[in-house]
């Protein structure tokens, strides 16, 4: 049903692992750094060309490159369906793209056993693509966990301080997160088996019709969210639910934060979008109540956590919490702008907090600290690093420009429905979020050098940024600005889709659900 | 070249240029300067095309779209954006070239002009908004290109500093500008400019809170009292930018902004007062500080302030309108209308400003970065050109008779004078207040002996820097022609200003206060300072000299106090409560706690076989309670 | 009154206490051991009593098979007990708790 | 004699039984083979049992569908099923490993080689017949063969007290849970075979009469206190708590092939054991399903606290093989409502043999002298020692722990999919919080292989001095990577296991 | 004389059943278990079951018990000078027994039993087991004998000495 000469999404998703899986066998370095390198641009590469095939090929229930495979769970309705939406679309090229930028960034660092590294990341990078490329559910849950496992093992052997607690309090939570979410969806899964206990289905498609034929009851659809709605919340760390993040970030290897914090955290967001709105529509309505202050919570709250922040990787895996935030904020919506938001958020987000973090690390990489305080000036020595920065920093407060600030516009256009006050609480988060990125600029970058970093530099030189660090920044700033420039690129495909299955959220704006 | 092709041109020029710098021309500064006033000159040659051939447009095309969320990028090109347009091309330009020899031996030119190009491509934007959300985008890249200026010179603490505060201080205005164009949107359901203006003669109702918060961005970006703090600060940056970004063009586009959605003011006029008041307060406070200050653009950074405040309260004033018996019926004329008027004053001060600006940045480049006014004086004679542009500068914006400020100010004078008699009495203080503060400044620079070391060996400026002078210094004499007014290409905007033909009652009151007011602040300046290396005012009445400063460094210190005490305290707290009550007592806790009591279920396991026996037991309890049907 | 099948039911449950009580409280494996086979026993004696009143004659052919298994087990035990004596030099249990927790 | 003797003698269709009689007859060969051949020959004789045993494997699996289903043999001891097939094959499997990694584990130790494998093979073939067994009779001498069985094979490394120790404890909890299960199975004969009774029977102690009887006196209490005697001696085997208790003392003093297939074979054995219960107990569903719920959290909850902080491995892998007997309980109590939930069970089996195995064939290489003493600390750089084994732990740790896309995953899947089907709500969130737990100590497993301990100073030195490797011989690594591989791979296609599994429903 | 004899039986057995358990010495424990055993012997009797009470005289009295004084003085433990058992155990031993006594007890309460006497009487004979033995239960006499094997098997693993190994003490 492709219509393509073969199947591209199972190909994207089975170069990485494949590649992986021959790393295994331990090539000569050349060789095993070629081959990984090969890896991540597959994907990518597929990732940007499926996307300008998106609008030409024909879809099959608003499914583009749908393809289905058994693998053995058929009787029991589990199929492994690959194919993209218009909601997918855009999250499987971020997941194609960071995952490049990723890999080539740790091509070029000099880790410790740098092969088990790469096979790591294109394990994570395989799991990326099939989360965003699945149509089941089922394998959606799947490829995220196969992602998951290899930030859990990378935080560990390759992490900073504390990387130990760090990587066992990531494990833990995120394991909830995705226990609950499994619960959820294995919820889902056997409802929609039909009151008398049919097989079912994990099936996207197959959901999406039944659940609108027959909407499960408002209780049941209540139940399920909430198991949803914590179990996703952890994962992409709901405050008060998110203290794992800025720990594991902190701790994490840059190209595993870059796509743990970029790609895989919009799991639980795209689950949210993609799975728990429309099929279940009554849902979020009965949680509002408690969503939106946790939501704000993550933007105002952690706003402030942020600022007081010291530590450069912190500050920016606790910035990464807060536009979470904004992101939940999207989803109390339940509208298409919301949603819509939503899901240009994530992209932005992605690119952007990627590209902090790989910067964050070229920055360590000269000045020898996080530390906030003991850096400087660093603008003289390094000024494209330092142009770069800005331009990371500014995305990531939502400069129009930058990708990021039509997630942002688009979700507090629809929170507007909701309630004004709460518009007004998450606009505000926009100042706070320009208050500890600028300083976080000012205190790395301008200025004087402090009496630390001159000592380290004497040391050794500071030299700007390499070209192999520079192509996989480049990679992600051009997407950010790209994106910020040409919306529609995302938006139209986004906006049939999110029009063909959110029936029930059209009339949602009209009547804010929040506030009773 | 169709007009739309040809904004485009104008818009995306400089951020061709921009592109080409940043990818291309980072170390090449020479090739980044001229390729960036090559820009800038052919979009000032393209803009007076679109404007001098009287054509006047909207096109608009699908930016963005998501449900029934649709934002366009659109132009309005009407008579008010003409005119904004011309003042942007010529000021812009006038700049750009100054720069060429401003910044000629500065390190970093090539990211310098890129800022320059970066904001006229977003200055541009704005201009040619024809929805606010358009224009809010464009609005933040001002920041974003202020930011950049202002930190230029960004080893310096102060500098980034500075930037950091004008960057977060807009935002909070943008906070509530962002509020009021959603809840526009929600409320009306478009942004569109024109729609809106169809809107409200439709009869829509509008929240006072509306236009009120729409203002706040006004507020930040014209940096009207409290949010003001940042417009001194901004002063870090190299003069030029100060003279576009920070004096005629982007602080301006507050102005700009709210003759923009006037229909909806109209519509409240009860957010007019707010606005006037706000306007009024800040031309008062700001005339104050500046009486105080020692850096010559500190100065012109507080005169810029009132005389932001002037146009805002102008355009708080409102319409004057009279009505009349005409055949019988009545009929409602439009005499004066704030907004015109604030633009009119905009275009002069624009002029104006830039060229005090200018000049101060050659007197600060021939005085070797010198900026304190004290250490200079004498520079008449080092600095002939300089000399003559600042003067004509400095007359049109105390309001000398037929220099361009004097009708602009005459103007909002006299709609004050019919609105309301007390604004009208605080802005003639005000005006008394320029003109005292310019002409000291003027005095202590120009006039009596060089007091400083390098006052002593300046010299005149190239070529490059005095012809921008020369040109806006025409442009300052001339531009508040009453001829200008009656250009028929910005009739829709100067309609209702009066062009010389005094409407009849008022008319001699304001003259003759427009007069007096220029003689008494001039001439007590004149002559109340000396040419001194100490401030004559601090010296003789240490007390009005001590309050002025206390008033001017009182919402520095407020700032200074919120950031340092009440923010990031807050931030610390909240800190402490997410890292160590969350993070330690409660997670840390809870995984402790699931740890003693796995250490519980391990001490299960004694090791000794009666211990188990007993487990049977308990077994055989539990299974025979169940089989008894306890459980 | 005649001796029914309540009697030799209560004969068994109460011989397995008493075997259970020894397990819980004797030290000596070897007596636990003992009290252990006291416990089969028990249940055989619960066994035929139900083969003679039901009138089936499978219970008494199953005593032989767990008279049978006790012996085997009897036997294992008690090589087990020995071979462990030789190397703690005791058979008290107390003292043979080298696993635990 | 009579007719019926003589009809019930024709039913003794031995060639049915022929895998057990060929293990018999090899566990026979196995000390044949000791007297006859010279002592340095003896190397050869476990490789004979491991041969033999899959030639047993290959025979079974090719005349897999040529067994009787539902017929009756040896005059109603034995019925043959699907189920009961698929358990032969699993126990031979789980023989074949346990006899691969005894060749290594024995190799350490000075002990008798060749009683080991015979006793094995006794005991693999008393569980097929448990697991095929339909008479009280026949399921308690097999019960009892296996217990015996492991009475020896705990206490075989007789050199180590640890192990003589484990082997008492075995022995004294293992004769106390024999003794209240035959004192359950002695109430159900007499209940069930009472004259007055509606349903009595005369051959009681038949599975077929006993549900009969059951089904017509749903709530006699002598009988439901026989069921639950009877499920206590079963949870005994399956580790369910309160009859967890012995179980990390045990697998811990035992040599460590011993504890695998213990934790292993004996635990399917229960299952399968309690399988063919709950169909015969399925009139006193009410009961037996509430006292196997109970059993379920509880097991659940006590095997994953008590291993959250072990740190010796063995006793670990019993403490979370308890906990697996919680999951496992989970589907058989979702099996009385949800028949799907039985394929569930047997896949996780399967799983669960494979994963257990790959890990237990880790520890036995790392395991030392002292085969009780064996540490988390021990594992420390293993994945720098020896990856292949670093990686072999991980996956089957993984697999354990239920962790995508291994096969464990797949498993705790389909158990929660029909526990959620059965409507078992506060049981499926206690077993997710087990599995949180769960994901701690597997994890800190896998951590304390993987991460560079808090000494390692610097950098280089670590690479100048590569840590002793640990020799593995290549026969094993082909058995651990199969093992291995076969976790990842039904992680990913199920379909062949699948399609089997759903050859028991016929 | 049924009645008086069950009582008397009974009374044996589990006299010294408690006996076995309150014993300090092994041996003198050792004894009574074989005294019980005799006791449960002639309950098999009173049960027409004349077979099994012979064998059981003959496999418990005659080897169980026979192997158990034989370990006993092998192992010689100086039972003299401890305590066989702690008084808190006691206590808490007696009423978790006393408890699954009653529990074991509890169905005669609630059972469904008539004391009516014994139904139909019968009278096996040893053909009758051995019919049985060898047609319904052959299967499980061949696995009890490969049963007896593998405990054989494991006593001599367990207890003889193999050569370049020595036991401790």
């Amino acid at each position: 049903m492709t219509h393509l000469p073969f199947d591209f999404l199972f190909l994207s998703i089975a170069t990485p692992l494949a590649v992986a899986l021959i790393l295994t066998l331990g090539l000569p370095k050349k060789w095993a750094q070629g081959l990984a390198c090969v890896g991540f641009m597959v994907p990518a590469f597929i990732a940007v060309y499926l996307w300008m095939r998106f609008s030409h090929v024909p879809q099959y229930h608003t499914y583009a490159f749908y393809n289905v495979y058994d693998t053995g769970l058929g009787g029991l309705g589990i199929r492994l369906a690959l194919g993209l939406n218009g909601i997918s679309l855009s999250l499987f090229v971020l997941a194609g793209l960071v995952g490049l930028a990723a890999g080539l960034y740790a091509l070029q660092s000099k880790v410790e056993r740098l092969n088990l590294y790469l096979i790591l990341l294109l394990v994570m990078q395989g799991g990326l693509m099939g989360v965003f490329a699945s149509v089941d559910v089922f394998f959606f849950y799947f490829f995220h966990e196969l992602a998951l496992i290899p930030t859990f093992i990378m935080v560990g052997i390759w992490g900073g301080r504390d990387r130990n607690y760090a990587a066992m309090k990531m494990t833990i939570y995120l394991t909830l997160g995705a226990m609950l979410s499994l619960l959820g969806l294995i919820a889902i899964y056997v409802k929609s088996g039909g009151p008398q206990g049919g097989i079912g289905s994990f099936d996207l498609i197959y959901l999406r019709r039944e659940l609108l034929e027959n909407p499960l009851p408002a209780f049941a659809q209540k139940n399920i969210f909430g198991l949803l709605m914590f179990g996703f919340g952890i994962l992409v760390s709901l405050w008060p639910l998110h203290t794992w993040a800025p720990l594991g970030y902190g701790a994490a290897p840059t190209s595993a934060a870059m796509l743990h914090a970029g790609v895989l955290k919009k799991f639980g967001l795209y689950g949210l979008i993609q799975i728990a709105l429309p099929l279940l529509p009554l849902g979020v309505g009965s949680w509002n109540w408690l969503l939106i202050p946790l939501a704000l919570g993550n933007v105002l709250v952690i706003g402030f956590v942020t600022i007081a922040q010291r530590d450069l990787k912190q500050m920016v895996g606790y910035s990464s919490v807060m536009h979470m935030g904004y992101a939940f904020l999207g989803v109390a919506a339940f509208s298409i702008v919301g949603a819509g938001g939503v899901v240009l958020m994530m992209v932005a987000h992605g690119f952007s907090v990627a590209l902090l973090f790989l910067l964050s690390s070229s920055i360590y990489e000269r000045t020898q600290t996080f530390n906030l305080g003991q850096m400087g000036g660093l603008a003289q020595k390094a000024p494209v690093l330092a142009a770069f920065f800005v331009a990371a920093t500014f995305a990531s407060i939502g400069l129009p420009g930058f990708a990021n600030f039509w997630g942002e516009l688009a979700i507090f256009v629809s929170l507007w429905s909701v309630s004004p006050w709460v518009t007004a609480g998450a606009v505000a988060g926009v100042i706070i979020s320009a208050i500890y990125g600028l300083r976080a600029a000012a205190n790395v970058f301008f200025g004087q050098p402090s009496a630390e970093f001159t000592k380290v530099a004497e040391q050794t030189p500071v030299v700007d940024l390499r070209w192999s660090e520079k192509m996989p920044a480049l990679i992600l700033l051009v997407a950010l600005l790209f994106v910020g420039f040409w919306p529609k690129s995302i938006s139209t495909p986004l906006n049939a889709a999110l029009k063909a299955i959110y029936p029930a959220a059209t009339s949602a704006v009209s009547t804010p659900v929040a506030n009773k | 070249m169709a007009p739309t092709q040809l904004a485009l041109l104008v818009l995306l020029l400089p951020l061709a240029s921009a592109a080409i710098i940043a990818l291309f021309l980072r170390r090449q500064g020479a090739l980044a300067s001229y390729l960036s006033v090559a820009a800038c000159a052919v979009l000032a040659g393209a803009a007076f095309i679109l404007v001098f051939s009287n054509q006047r447009f909207t096109a608009a095309f699908d930016w963005m779209q998501l449900g029934n969320l649709t934002i366009s990028l659109g132009f309005k090109f009407d008579d008010l954006a003409a005119l904004m347009l011309v003042i942007v091309a010529i000021v812009g330009l006038a700049v750009h070239v100054f720069s060429l020899g401003y910044m000629h031996d500065d390190g970093s030119r090539g990211r310098y002009f890129g800022g320059l190009s970066i904001f006229m491509f977003s200055m541009l934007g704005i201009v040619f908004a024809d929805n606010l959300f358009m224009m809010f985008i464009f609005w933040e890249l001002v920041g974003f290109s202020s930011w950049l200026l202002i930190n230029h010179y960004m080893e310096k603490q102060s500098a980034a500093d500075a930037s950091k505060k004008a960057f977060i201080v807009n935002r909070v205005g943008d906070f509530g500008f962002l509020l009021g164009i959603i809840w526009c949107y929600s409320a009306l359901g478009t942004v569109n400019l024109s729609k809106i203006a169809l809107e409200v003669q439709g009869g829509s109702v509008i929240a006072t809170a509306i236009p009120l918060l729409l203002f706040c961005g006004a507020v930040g970006k014209s940096a009207q009292v409290p949010l003001h703090v940042w417009l001194p600060d901004a002063m870090e940056g190299p003069t030029p930018v100060s003279a576009l970004i920070h004096a005629a063009t982007m602080v301006a586009a507050g102005i700009y902004m709210l003759c923009r959605i006037e229909p909806l003011f109209a519509a409240a006029p009860a957010a007019l007062d707010g606005v006037m008041w706000v306007g009024v307060i800040t031309a008062v406070y700001a005339a104050l500080c500046a009486i105080t200050q020692s850096d010559i653009k500190k100065v012109l950074a507080y005169s810029t302030l009132s005389q932001l405040g002037y146009m805002v309260a102008a355009f708080g004033l409102g319409r004057l309108s009279e009505t009349q018996d005409v055949d019988g019926g009545k009929s409602t004329i439009l005499l004066l209308a704030g907004a015109g008027v604030a633009m009119f004053h905009l275009m002069t001060h624009a002029f104006f400003k830039a060229l005090l600006f200018l000049g101060s940045g050659s007197v600060i480049h021939g005085c070797h970065h010198e900026q304190n006014i004290f250490k200079m004086g004498g520079l008449a004679k080092r600095m002939k050109f300089t000399f003559a542009t600042f003067t004509i500068g400095v007359l049109a914006i105390i309001g000398t008779p037929l220099l361009s400020g004097f009708y602009s100010k005459d103007s909002i004078l006299l709609l004050a004078f019919e609105k309301n008699r007390l604004v009208f009495g605080l802005l003639a203080f005000t005006a008394v207040l320029t003109s005292f503060y310019m002409v000291r400044l003027w005095k202590l620079v120009f006039l009596g002996k060089s007091r400083g070391e390098s006052a002593g060996h300046a010299h005149e400026s190239g070529f490059s820097m005095l012809l921008p002078l020369i040109v806006l210094a025409a442009l300052a004499v001339v531009a508040g022609d009453p001829r200008v007014l009656d250009l028929n290409i910005f009739r829709g905007i100067f309609l209702e200003v009066p062009d010389g033909q005094y409407h009849e009652h008022g008319h001699h009151v304001v003259f003759i206060t427009s007069l007096t007011v220029v003689l008494v602040g001039g001439l007590s300046a004149f002559f109340f300072y000396k040419s001194d290396d100490k401030d004559t005012l601090a010296v003789k009445v240490p007390g009005v000299f001590g309050g002025l400063a206390l008033l001017k460094a009182s919402p520095d210190e407020i700032y200074n106090y919120y950031v340092a005490k009440v923010q990031d305290r807050f931030a610390l707290v909240l800190n402490f409560l997410d890292q160590i009550v969350l993070s330690r007592a409660i997670i840390r806790g809870t995984a402790g706690f699931v740890g003693l009591l796995s250490l519980g279920a391990r001490a299960l396991y004694v090791g000794s076989l009666h211990a188990y026996v007993y487990w049977f037991l308990a077994g055989a309890a539990l299974v025979w309670g169940f089989a008894a049907g306890i459980f | 009154m005649t001796i029914g099948l309540n009697e030799y039911l209560i004969l068994s449950a109460l011989l397995f206490a008493v075997g259970f009580l020894g397990v819980l409280v004797r030290k000596n494996t070897l007596v636990i051991y003992m009290c252990l086979e006291l416990m089969l026993v028990a249940s055989t004696i619960a066994l035929v009593a139900f083969s003679r009143f039901n009138g089936t004659l499978d219970g008494n052919v199953f005593v032989f098979f767990i008279l049978t298994v006790a012996a085997a087990e009897v036997a294992v035990g008690l090589a087990i007990i020995v071979a462990l004596f030789r190397k703690r030099g005791t058979v008290q249990v107390e003292e043979l708790n080298a696993l635990k927790n | 004699m009579n007719a019926d003797l003589v009809s019930i003698a024709q039913s003794n269709q031995w060639l049915a039984l022929t895998p057990e009689l060929l293990l018999g007859c090899l566990a026979l060969l196995l000390l044949i083979l000791e007297m006859v051949l010279p002592k340095k020959e003896h190397g050869a004789i476990p490789l004979v049992a491991i041969a033999g045993q899959c030639g047993v494997l290959v025979g079974l699996i090719i005349n897999y569908r040529a067994a009787m289903h539902g017929y009756e043999i040896f005059g109603g001891m034995l019925r043959q099923t699907a189920s009961g097939q698929f358990m032969r094959v699993f126990f031979v499997l789980c023989s074949i490993l346990a006899s691969c990694l005894g060749v290594i584990a024995l190799a350490r130790q000075k002990v008798p080689k060749v009683e080991f494998y015979h006793i094995l093979l006794v005991v693999t073939a008393a569980m097929m017949l448990l697991a095929q067994s339909n008479h009280f009779v026949m399921f308690f001498v097999a019960l009892e063969t296996i217990t015996v069985g492991f009475y020896v094979l705990v206490s075989y490394f007789r050199t180590n007290p640890l192990s003589l120790e484990a082997g008492l404890k075995y022995l004294i909890t293992g004769a106390l849970s024999s003794a209240i299960l035959l004192f359950g199975i002695v109430l159900l004969y007499g209940v069930a075979g009472t004259p007055a009774l509606p349903g009595h029977s005369v051959d009681s102690m038949n599975f077929g009469a006993l549900q009969t009887f059951l089904a017509a006196n749903p709530d006699n209490f002598l009988a439901s206190v026989g069921i639950v005697l009877v499920l206590s001696g079963v949870a005994f085997k399956i580790g369910a708590v309160p009859f967890q208790i012995w179980i990390p003392d045990v697998y811990q003093g035992a040599p460590t092939p011993v504890t695998a297939f213990l934790a292993v074979a004996s635990k399917a054995a229960g299952f399968a054991a309690l399988l063919i219960f709950a169909q015969v107990f399925v009139a006193y569903r009410g009961v037996v399903v509430s006292l196997l719920s109970t059993l379920a959290v509880l097991t659940i909850i006590l095997g994953n606290f008590g291993a959250l902080t072990q740190h010796n491995v063995k006793r670990l892998m019993g403490l979370s093989g308890v906990s697996h007997a919680g999951y496992l309980l989970l589907g058989v109590v979702a099996s009385f409502s949800v028949p799907q939930a039985i394929d569930a069970i047997y896949f996780y089996l399967v799983v669960y043999l494979c994963a257990s195995f790959a890990v237990f064939g880790v520890m036995t290489h790392l395991a030392g002298e002292n085969d009780a003493d064996q540490e988390l600390a021990h594992y420390g750089e293993l994945a720098r020692k020896n990856p292949f084994l670093g990686a072999v732990l991980a996956i089957g740790l993984g697999s354990l722990a239920g962790i995508p896309p291994l096969a464990g995953f797949i498993g705790k899947l389909l158990i929660f999919i029909a526990a959620f089907k059965a409507g078992l709500g506060w049981l499926l969130a206690v077993a997710i919080v087990g599995v949180v737990l769960s994901i701690y100590y597997y994890f800190g497993w896998i951590k304390a292989a993987y991460f560079p301990g808090p000494t390692t100073a610097s950098p280089s030195e670590d690479a100048a001095e590569q840590p002793p490797a640990i020799a593995i011989n290549v026969p094993m690594t082909v058995v651990l990577a199969s093992l291995a591989l076969i976790s990842v791979l039904l992680g990913l296609f199920q379909s062949p296991l699948m399609t089997w599994i759903a050859t028991l429903h016929y | 004389m049924h009645n008086v004899l069950f009582y008397l039986f009974s009374a044996l057995t589990l006299g010294s059943a408690l006996a076995v358990v309150s014993h300090k010495n092994t041996v003198n424990a050792a004894v009574c278990l074989l005294v019980s055993l005799l006791g449960v012997a002639g309950i098999f009797a009173l049960l027409d079951a004349l077979l099994l009470s012979a064998l059981l005289i003959l496999v418990y009295a005659g080897a169980v018990v026979a192997l158990f004084l034989f370990i006993v003085m092998l192992l010689n433990p100086k039972s003299e000078t401890q305590k066989p058992y702690k008084k808190i155990s006691i206590v808490s031993g007696v009423i978790g027994a006393a408890l699954l006594g009653l529990g074991l007890c509890s169905f005669v309460a609630r059972g469904q039993f008539s004391t009516a006497p014994a139904a139909a009487v019968f009278h096996a004979g040893l053909k009758d087991y051995g019919a049985m033995l060898f047609t319904t239960y052959l299967l499980p006499v061949q696995v009890v004998g490969f049963l007896l094997l593998i405990a054989m098997l494991g006593v001599i693993v367990l207890s003889k000495k193999f050569e370049g190994q020595e036991d401790v003490k």
